[in-house]
């Protein structure tokens, strides 16, 4: 087993799947249908290779694993890449979701398929790419080279005003990300390294901690999304077509959290402990402000999209308690929500699919006509509200409990948005679902197909596994998170201890 | 004389460019054998480049330098020379500019570059400009039936014939403070107390501002770019801009080595008045090819940005810069001179609606090099960004390098907007078919070094290394 | 045996749920019913069990949450308290199963209503069986959610939607105390389960934390967050507005949720959490104020209702009240003694509403009722005596509850045990006048309703007779039969170490007057609206009329709705509004992308500007800069 | 002494007010005039200053190609004339400062130069007496600048092939002496014997 | 001021130099006087040249003259060149006319 590049060859499997993409040839439903398979074999070869390696990692080590290392730039950067449980967690998310997605597309999209498919391959690389990368310059560039397929998928296949939300997606992550860049090359300059390993064991000069700190957060806070730099991420996601706001939900938000978890903390303790309130405040005011905004939102996809600002505002607060519980929590917030927000979103996919529009107003009734899918529906929203027994309610409540050991203010202000989240998720659901039925139009909707089906089930039956056995997930991440959490724990006690 | 030995390719070059002028009078119609006869003897100079290329040599009583930095600099202009041909393909018969003298001009201008990059005196730069600039010139205006192809000369000569006055005036000033128009005696007896010798440099500094376009001493550009056929314009934003780019070096680093803070805070100013100018005004662009001469602005802007830092890091910077550039721009403007549809050769952008569905090929090619232009990875241009900055930070020059990194945000907008045009609007008419290996080889090659630079960054940035360390 | 309670009733929700379309109706209602059944009969064991002084039992089925010092299972934790309440969920929820075969005959969608119910009765299961608050937690919003469920069953009703959020959402404000209470817990004694963190309390007493701004005892903070969540799931006075709106679901889920079973779930929770409460005094004031503030106003409230399952909701409400300050002048015992009856005869009252309102064809309005007791015999039968029991006729259940809450009220020696006797005596008179305004209205005088409906009046099924009739049994019986095991002298023997009493608890004696003032009200009462409401209506049509704002008042439930719509739904809706138009779209993007990208554009242009075409200004730019360049190296 | 102080100046006089001359004169003619002015006034001050060959340079290339070509040109294109617009006063004000600051920057620049006191008469100088100076010039242009001198060649050849391409129209129209088309006649092509009957007139294949 | 030195001279070309540039960008007639105004700036060159060379005994400057004076010559002909071909196309060498590119 060691000696397959196994992390290298599941960064690289999309890629090889695009190659074969690139070279179909025929009429467009040859192209579409040959496209179609090809890319969904790649994305479940690679989704069994990530199994591969869920099932050889060694859960009792907190290290990074099947590292692999090669000279790239010459005395500045290596290809290098390891995971340890964290990065796994999300790994495993990508690769679990990306068959989905892929899935959702051949449903849905009719022009291009095939160009689709090469982006959300794509995608796909990059983001394994991030959350494998050992080192500061790959992890940028994986981090940056996403904007490029998503730009397009924003953009051709989206909806009316598209153009703009794609340029807003694109400049608006590329300004947030240039500060990010200026702090990488910094780093290599004060330390001699982008290593990270290396660079976890170094303490970086206190003084322009701050600065880098400053500069990471930039390129996170603005993918995540934090207020007041979240405003691209509901045009985005409304515009997108249904898989791109999926990927856009599920993982390519995740990266920034993953960037938190994994160098603002790790690389900067010191500006970490220095700018927690700033964290705190700016979540707390994306929880409470964009839940409200949520509240009174028209189009669906923007209403799960602002969900997902305050969710992810749950995320960096327990990111920046610092305790195990905050950080466990975050993790799993992050991985739930990719699974139950791209699930709302392939939700609504379905029944755009149907009746191509996104306004609530025009729906109401739903359930007459696709009982099923309410059911499904249902659960998704339930999982958003953060209801016990979904994965939705293990990762608010870590973080809650984290944030109140933290600083009870936090967890107060913060559950307060537990309380909005039921009001925006369950007023969505009414309007769409409940009710008359309108609308003649609704009335003769088919319910999910099959392939609707295998598209949301498994993402169903994660949303319950993981809500009821969720120690499926914070056992992988258990060591790797507590490593991280203790090493800002023992800094705080250090510095308490020195004043 | 017994130095003639070491400029084989100079000479070589003088040569075919004498015999093909003599082909030229003698045989009628003789374009496309010239033509030929050019890339040839353009290809057949890279080797001969090759030859001497580790040797370091200062020939001519130290007046002409030899050395792994000037070779290396020859190269590619000598590729940027050939592919400013190579994917002109049916551009010249079309648009009837299909005159031998052009390539004569080429030529000339080449051995022009060569001769500023090489050079180690005044004079000898003086004279490489002039033979370089004055076959530009007529370039400019070669397509002589054109309004616009004969103002865009005018506007060319006027303006660079005062920069040539400005410069002139600056070596007249050096000249008279240090004694001497070499550049390692100008080395000798530089002081930076001496006034006349800081006018001097600033005098010669805006002259070489001029050729490389950068800002304030841009305007020409955008106009010139506009105006000249677009197989000259091609040639205007590869050759020129590196050996630009060369002379630069050399002056700077040789000559004037020890003014180092004096011109680092003039290029410092010129430079991010290029990167925010070129980004800025971009923006409003609907022509192509203007657009194509902002975006040249804002990437010299970068360029100098490298060299401002002053240091052999910000050298090598500035030449991986370059060399990617030059393979960018022979990319788009292969692409640039692919839009044509009988015999009309568009230039608005509006022209490219659809192109995706047209031409995937194409727009999915031009799409990489925009995006490569725009500085996004995995892509070349990103790495071109990112030596940059590295050597800035390195310098601790972190003003510049956040607005160098503000503003090629800002140019990404008007390369997304291109992008935009071609993927996200409707298709018009196609155009025509891709005729010509030259276009494909040219645009295969050049998006394949794009898109796969990033698996061995290493070798360009080893041989600028080394060529950098020339001035140590 | 333990885990076979609390998942059959799971099991049947996944049968009903998934396969419900393909097994059809009856095989869903009938397995769901036998599921039920199974987890009755376990129930009653398990509480003869206890009776005969089993010891705890808990039963660990999986991990559940396992993060840094954070360690929770998935378990089942039975002692008395919790065998009681099992028997009580499971009882009440079988008959409510059996009664709601026939109740829902004509809907299409029995086996999603099946479903529902027994994914609540589960969720209850896990709450009342929970070892840790964590679980309890999860049991409490999956009630929430099982009635959000049933009360938009008829998700067609725009009304019966908005109820079944408005429940949801009060609940989750509640919620939010009692997550907080979480957390309080969890930080300061860093263990989630039960008997960890009552061990650990003790300890704790004197700590003193800074919340929101106020310095306090940590273990009346605790317990306050405790009561806010118990204050939502059991509808107490400021969270209560959810409850009458409740009614909206079918009635049979009325009986179950919204009378037996959920909203005693505040009560179960602070008894559980008795050797918390013990030592904050404050709380307990909290606790006594609130529940017999929600008593009296939900008793005032009832008196104007027209809607029969609002003013059997109101009873409710008061009822719990009672609970609450039984609890709160800590008689947890007795409260639970209440909890305990008082499923029986609430659940007795609605289900036989329901039956009237099912023979009635869906009639609600006791103003369109009258004179149909001689349709309705057996219903009317069962109300009567389900009636008798709520207003505390001697020798029915409720009589033992509520007087042994009156007098624990009556011996605390506290202003707030005084108010709370008051309150109490009161609402008692309160309870019986609008109970017997209810039944005068419903089965005597004249009919008031259309008048061809009056011929279809027939009674119920025997589907629903049946479970009326057991409930009826209930409520008679229970009191009596229960008294000495739940509140008698010997009660610690039975409650052992579920609920912990800081002082031991003994029930003095209270003078005879005391005794008699409620059952003798109680007897006027029945004679006193018999006159008012179906012999001379003018008395109370002319108090009525000269005191219009105060009807209205109580009418308007005290216009808690209005409120509550005023301060918290509008506002939260206009400043979402607000920071969508204003703050994100105005002000975010205006200033940021948006206004960035204008600016850019206006500098563009004027750069552009420059570009003039004339070589002159060409030239000039060129000199200026040079010009500028010397200057600054010259300076 | 005296005089040549009188004769730099003079000359001096000339050549700026022949310079104001050129860039104002409002016809473009009287201005390339001016500009002839300007060049010999020039390479007297050249001759003055010892540097005879550039002074005579001076006069032949400037005066003698330069000034005459641009004299040609304004000519063909028949551009003597044109008014002063308007726009030439709204930038005399910044242009004239622009000019000012510069004239000033570079009057500092001489001014301050440190090693003014040992300015050195120029006319005093001589470069190496034994030496002409145009002996001189040609010592080290053929030997050390040798190469430069080539490429100036160059840079001539070039002028010349740019200006031939931009100028040089081939007209068709035109009827063109082609002597080896002449010369190469043969006789056979040329001459046509016809055998002319009687009284019936010729007809000629012309 | 009687005695003539290097500076006078520098004097002299500065002011000539300051004359040609302030003629090109206060021009508003016709191109050749631009053309012209370049001579002078050239002329500047020369005296500075010169004057240096004469100083500094070294005749390197007036050799670098020569070259101004040839490459000058070479590019006032292609200039003129340009400016004849302009003027074909357009009918005009006003200086206020030459602005079809712009923006």
């Amino acid at each position: 087993m060691s000696d397959i590049p196994i992390l290298s060859l599941i960064i690289f499997i999309p890629l090889i799947g695009v190659l074969f993409l690139l070279f179909i040839k025929g009429d467009k439903d040859f192209v579409d249908k040959t496209s179609g398979y090809v890319a969904q074999l790649t994305s479940i070869v690679t989704f069994l290779a990530s199994i591969l390696i869920l099932v050889n990692f060694n859960y009792k080590d907190p290290n990074f694993q099947f590292i692999e290392q090669h000279e790239w730039i010459v005395n500045f950067v290596n290809y290098k890449v390891g995971i340890d449980g964290i990065s796994l967690s999300f790994i495993l998310l990508t690769t679990f979701i990306t068959p989905i997605c892929i899935l959702a597309t051949i449903n849905s999209v009719k022009n291009r398929l095939r160009e689709f498919l090469i982006a959300l391959l794509l995608m796909e690389t990059m983001m394994i790419g991030v959350f494998c990368s050992l080192d500061l310059f790959i992890f940028y560039l994986f981090f940056e080279a996403g904007l490029i397929p998503m730009f397009l998928i924003i953009g051709i296949w989206g909806g009316e005003r598209r153009v703009y939300s794609a340029f807003k997606f694109f400049l608006y992550t590329l300004f947030g990300s240039i500060f990010m860049l200026i702090s990488v090359i910094y780093i290599y300059f004060d330390t001699g390294t982008l290593d990270v390993e290396k660079l976890l064991n170094i303490q970086i000069n206190k003084d322009y901690q701050k600065y880098l700190w400053l500069g990471f957060f930039a390129s996170f806070a603005v993918k995540t999304p934090m207020w007041p730099v979240h405003t691209w991420l509901p045009d985005a996601h409304v515009e997108a077509p249904t898989s791109g706001s999926v990927i856009l939900a599920a993982i390519l938000l995740k990266m920034a959290g993953y960037g938190f978890i994994r160098f603002s903390l790790g690389l900067f303790p010191d500006a970490s402990v220095y700018f927690a309130p700033l964290v705190f405040v700016l979540s707390i005011i994306a929880i409470i402000y964009t839940s409200l905004v949520a509240l009174v939102q028209k189009d669906m996809k923007k209403l799960i999209a602002y969900s997902s600002v305050a969710h992810m505002g749950f995320v960096t607060i327990g990111i920046f308690v610092f305790n195990k519980q905050g950080i466990e929590g975050s993790i799993f917030q992050m991985i739930s929500h990719g699974i139950i927000s791209s699930a709302l979103f392939l939700c609504v996919g379905v029944i755009y699919d149907r009746m191509h529009t996104r306004e609530i107003s025009k729906y109401g009734g739903v359930v007459n006509s696709m009982p099923k899918y309410a059911t499904m529906f249902m659960v998704f929203t339930l999982g958003s509200l953060g209801l016990p027994g979904t994965s939705g309610f293990i990762g608010e409540i870590l973080v809650l409990i984290g944030a109140f050991k933290f600083n009870y203010w936090i967890a107060f202000l913060a559950a307060i948005g537990v309380i909005l989240s039921a009001c925006y998720s369950l007023w969505l659901y009414r309007r769409v679902v409940f009710g008359e039925t309108k609308n003649e139009k609704i009335k003769s909707l088919s319910d999910l197909n099959a392939r609707e089906y295998l598209i949301l089930a498994p993402l169903f039956i994660m949303t319950l596994v993981l809500g009821f056995y969720p120690a499926l997930l914070l056992d992988l991440i258990s060591l790797s998170a507590e490593k991280v959490s203790e090493n800002m724990l023992n800094y705080i006690n250090l510095v308490s201890r020195i004043k | 004389m017994i130095d003639f030995h070491n400029i084989y390719p100079e000479l070589f070059l003088m040569l075919a460019m004498l015999f093909l002028l003599l082909v030229g009078v003698f045989i009628k119609n003789s374009f496309t054998l010239i033509k030929k006869g050019t890339i040839l003897s353009l290809l057949l100079c890279i080797p001969i480049v090759y030859i001497n290329f580790d040797n370091q040599l200062l020939i001519f009583n130290n007046n002409y330098s030899i050395n792994f930095f000037s070779n290396f600099i020859k190269i590619i202009i000598l590729v940027a020379s050939v592919f400013s041909l190579i994917f002109a393909g049916q551009y010249f018969k079309r648009t009837n500019i299909d005159k031998f003298e052009y390539m004569i001009l080429v030529l000339s201008s080449t051995i022009g570059m060569f001769i500023m990059v090489s050079t180690n005196n005044l004079i000898g730069l003086y004279l490489g400009i002039e033979l370089q600039s004055l076959s530009l010139y007529v370039l400019a205006s070669i397509d002589r039936n054109s309004l616009k192809s004969s103002e865009s000369g005018v506007k060319y000569f006027v303006l660079g014939a005062l920069s040539s006055g400005l410069f002139l005036y600056g070596c007249s000033l050096i000249y008279g403070f240090t004694g001497s128009t070499n550049y390692l005696i100008i080395n000798e007896n530089f002081s930076i107390e001496n006034l006349g010798l800081i006018f001097g440099l600033v005098f010669i500094l805006v002259g070489l501002a001029f050729k490389i376009s950068a800002v304030p001493f841009h305007m020409w550009t955008p106009d010139v770019y506009e105006g000249s056929p677009t197989s000259v314009t091609a040639f205007f934003a590869l050759a020129p801009k590196v050996a630009g780019i060369g002379a630069f070096i050399q002056i700077l680093f040789i000559a004037f080595g020890t003014a180092i803070e004096e011109w680092k805070s003039i290029l410092i100013f010129i430079s991010i008045a290029s990167m925010v100018l070129g980004s800025v005004a971009a923006i409003g662009q609907t022509n192509i090819k203007r657009l194509m001469a902002y975006s040249s602005i804002s990437h010299v802007g970068y360029a100098l940005a490298g060299l401002a830092t002053g240091s052999f890091v910000g050298i090598s910077a500035t030449l991986t810069y370059m060399s990617i550039y030059v393979v960018m721009n022979i990319a788009a403007f292969t692409c640039i001179l692919f839009f044509s549809r009988d015999k009309i050769y568009y230039e608005d952008i509006r022209d490219l609606r659809g192109l995706s569905k047209n031409h995937p090929v194409v727009a999915a090619c031009f799409c990489l090099v925009l995006f490569s232009l725009a500085g996004i990875p995995p892509l070349a241009g990103f790495f071109a960004k990112f030596y940059i900055f590295k050597a800035l930070i390195e310098s601790e020059m972190y003003l510049l390098a956040i607005i160098g990194l503000i503003s090629s945000v800002i140019s990404a907008f008007y390369y997304l907007r291109i992008i935009k045009i071609m993927y996200f609007d409707k298709e018009v008419e196609k155009f025509d078919d891709m005729s010509g290996l030259g276009i494909k080889l040219s645009l295969a090659s050049s998006t394949l070094m794009i898109l796969l630079y990033f698996i061995v960054p290493s070798f360009l940035l080893n041989l600028t290394d080394i060529a950098s360390k020339v001035f140590s | 045996m333990a885990y076979l309670i609390i998942f059959s009733p799971l099991l049947g929700f996944l049968i009903a749920g998934l396969l419900g379309r393909k097994i059809g109706d009856i095989a869903s209602q009938v397995i769901t019913c036998f599921l039920i059944f199974v987890s009755t009969v376990l129930s009653f064991f398990y509480l003869y069990l206890f009776i005969n002084g089993s010891s705890v039992l808990n039963f660990v089925i999986f991990k559940w949450i396992a993060s840094g010092d954070l360690n929770l299972n998935w378990s089942i934790y039975i002692d008395t308290l919790t065998s009681v309440m099992l028997v009580v969920v499971t009882s009440i929820s079988f008959l409510v199963h059996i009664y709601s075969i026939g109740y829902m005959q004509h809907d299409p969608d029995k086996p999603r209503f099946m479903g529902y119910l027994s994914l609540f009765t589960f969720a209850m299961l896990m709450l009342v069986t929970s070892d840790n608050f964590l679980q309890l937690f999860f049991g409490w919003e999956g009630v929430g959610l099982a009635s959000y469920l049933l009360i938009g069953f008829w998700f067609k009703k725009p009304s019966a939607n908005a109820a079944a959020i408005k429940a949801f959402i009060v609940n989750r404000v509640g919620d939010f105390g009692l997550a907080i209470a979480v957390f309080m817990i969890f930080k300061y004694t860093g263990s989630l389960n039960f008997s960890d963190v009552f061990q650990k309390m003790p300890s704790l007493l004197n700590e003193k934390i800074y919340f929101l701004g106020n310095e306090g005892s940590l273990i009346t903070y605790i317990c306050v967050f405790l009561f806010i969540g118990a204050m939502g799931k059991s509808a107490q006075l400021f969270l209560h507005t959810w409850l009458p709106d409740a009614m909206e679901g079918p009635t049979p889920v009325s009986a179950l949720i919204h009378a037996a079973t959920m909203v005693t779930a505040g009560v179960f929770l602070i008894v559980r959490c008795s050797p918390l409460f013990e030592y904050s005094e404050v709380a307990k004031d909290l606790i006594i104020l609130i529940g017999a503030s929600t008593a009296f106003f939900a008793a005032t409230v009832g008196l104007v209702q027209n809607d029969i399952k609002k003013i059997i909701a109101y009873s409710t409400c008061s009822q719990l009240g009672y609970m609450f300050f039984a609890a709160g002048v800590g008689a947890y015992h007795i409260a639970i003694f209440h909890l305990f009856t008082h499923a029986f005869f609430k659940a007795l009252l609605f289900l036989c509403a329901g039956s009237v309102i099912h023979s009635l064809n869906e009639e609600q309005d006791i103003t369109k009722m009258g004179g149909i007791y001689k349709k309705i015999p057996f219903t009317y039968i069962f109300m009567i005596i389900g009636t008798l029991a709520i207003t505390g006729f001697p020798l029915l259940s409720g009589f033992y509850s509520k007087d042994a809450i009156l007098e624990a009220a009556y011996f605390s020696n506290s202003y707030f045990g005084g108010y709370a006797t008051v309150i109490g005596v009161l609402t008692a008179i309160l309870t019986s006048i609008y109970s017997w305004r209810l039944i005068y209205k419903t089965f005597h005088g004249n009919y008031r309703g259309e008048s061809d409906k009056y011929k279809n009046i027939h009674e119920s099924p025997l589907v629903i007779l049946i479970p009326l009739f057991l409930l009826t049994l209930g409520a008679a019986l229970s009191g009596f039969v229960f008294k000495d095991l739940f509140i008698g002298n010997d009660h610690q023997d039975f409650w052992r170490t579920s609920i912990f009493f800081k002082d031991e608890f003994i029930l003095k004696h209270p003078p005879l007057w005391f005794l008699m003032i409620t059952p003798i009200f109680g007897l006027l009462v029945i004679v006193g609206a018999y006159f008012l409401y179906i012999k001379n209506e003018n008395i109370l049509e002319n108090i009525k009329n000269s005191n219009l704002p105060f009807y209205n008042f109580l009418l308007n439930k005290w216009y808690f709705d209005e409120i509550y719509d005023f301060i918290f739904t509008r506002p939260s809706k206009a400043i979402g509004s607000f920071f969508w138009h204003k703050g994100d779209i105005k002000f975010i993007d205006g200033f940021g992308p948006n206004g960035f990208a204008k600016i850019i554009k206006i500098i563009s242009e004027r750069a552009v500007l420059f570009q003039s075409g004339y070589l002159y200004h060409y030239a000039f730019v060129i000199l200026i800069g040079l010009t500028i360049l010397l200057t600054y190296l010259l300076i | 002494m005296l005089a040549h102080s009188l004769v730099f100046y003079l000359f001096s006089f000339i050549t700026i007010a022949s310079s104001i001359a050129v860039i104002s004169a409002r016809n473009t003619i009287h201005a390339v005039f001016f500009l002839i002015l300007d060049f010999v006034s020039v390479s007297c001050l050249f001759i003055m200053m010892g540097a005879e060959f550039l002074g005579m340079l001076t006069l032949i290339v400037y005066v003698g190609a330069v000034a005459v070509l641009f004299l040609f040109v304004v000519m063909m294109l028949n551009v003597n004339y044109s008014d002063l617009k308007s726009g030439f006063l709204n930038y005399l004000p910044f242009g004239g400062l622009i000019g000012l600051v510069l004239i000033i920057e570079i009057g500092l620049m001489i001014g301050t130069w440190k090693y003014r006191d040992t300015f050195i008469k120029t006319s005093e100088i001589k470069i190496n007496s034994n030496l002409s100076n145009t002996e001189a010039i040609g010592n080290v242009l053929y030997t050390e600048y040798l190469h430069y001198f080539q490429i100036s060649g160059l840079i001539l050849l070039v002028a010349m092939i740019g200006a031939i391409l931009l100028t040089y129209r081939r007209k068709d129209n035109l009827k063109r002496q082609d002597i080896t088309t002449q010369v190469s006649r043969e006789r056979s092509e040329s001459v046509q014997l016809e055998d002319v009957e009687s009284f019936k007139g010729v007809k000629l294949n012309d | 001021m009687i005695d003539i030195s290097l500076g006078h001279y520098l004097f002299l070309a500065s002011i000539i130099f300051t004359i040609g540039i302030v003629g090109i960008f206060l021009n508003r007639k016709n191109v050749i006087v631009l053309l012209m105004s370049v001579e002078l700036i050239l002329i500047a060159v020369n005296i500075n040249l010169v004057a240096f060379s004469v100083y500094l005994q070294d005749i390197v400057g007036q050799v670098f003259t020569m070259f101004v004076l040839t490459v000058a010559a070479g590019e006032a002909a292609i200039g003129l060149a340009i400016l004849v071909v302009f003027f074909r196309n357009k009918g005009s060498i006003h200086v206020e006319d030459i602005n079809t590119l712009k923006g």
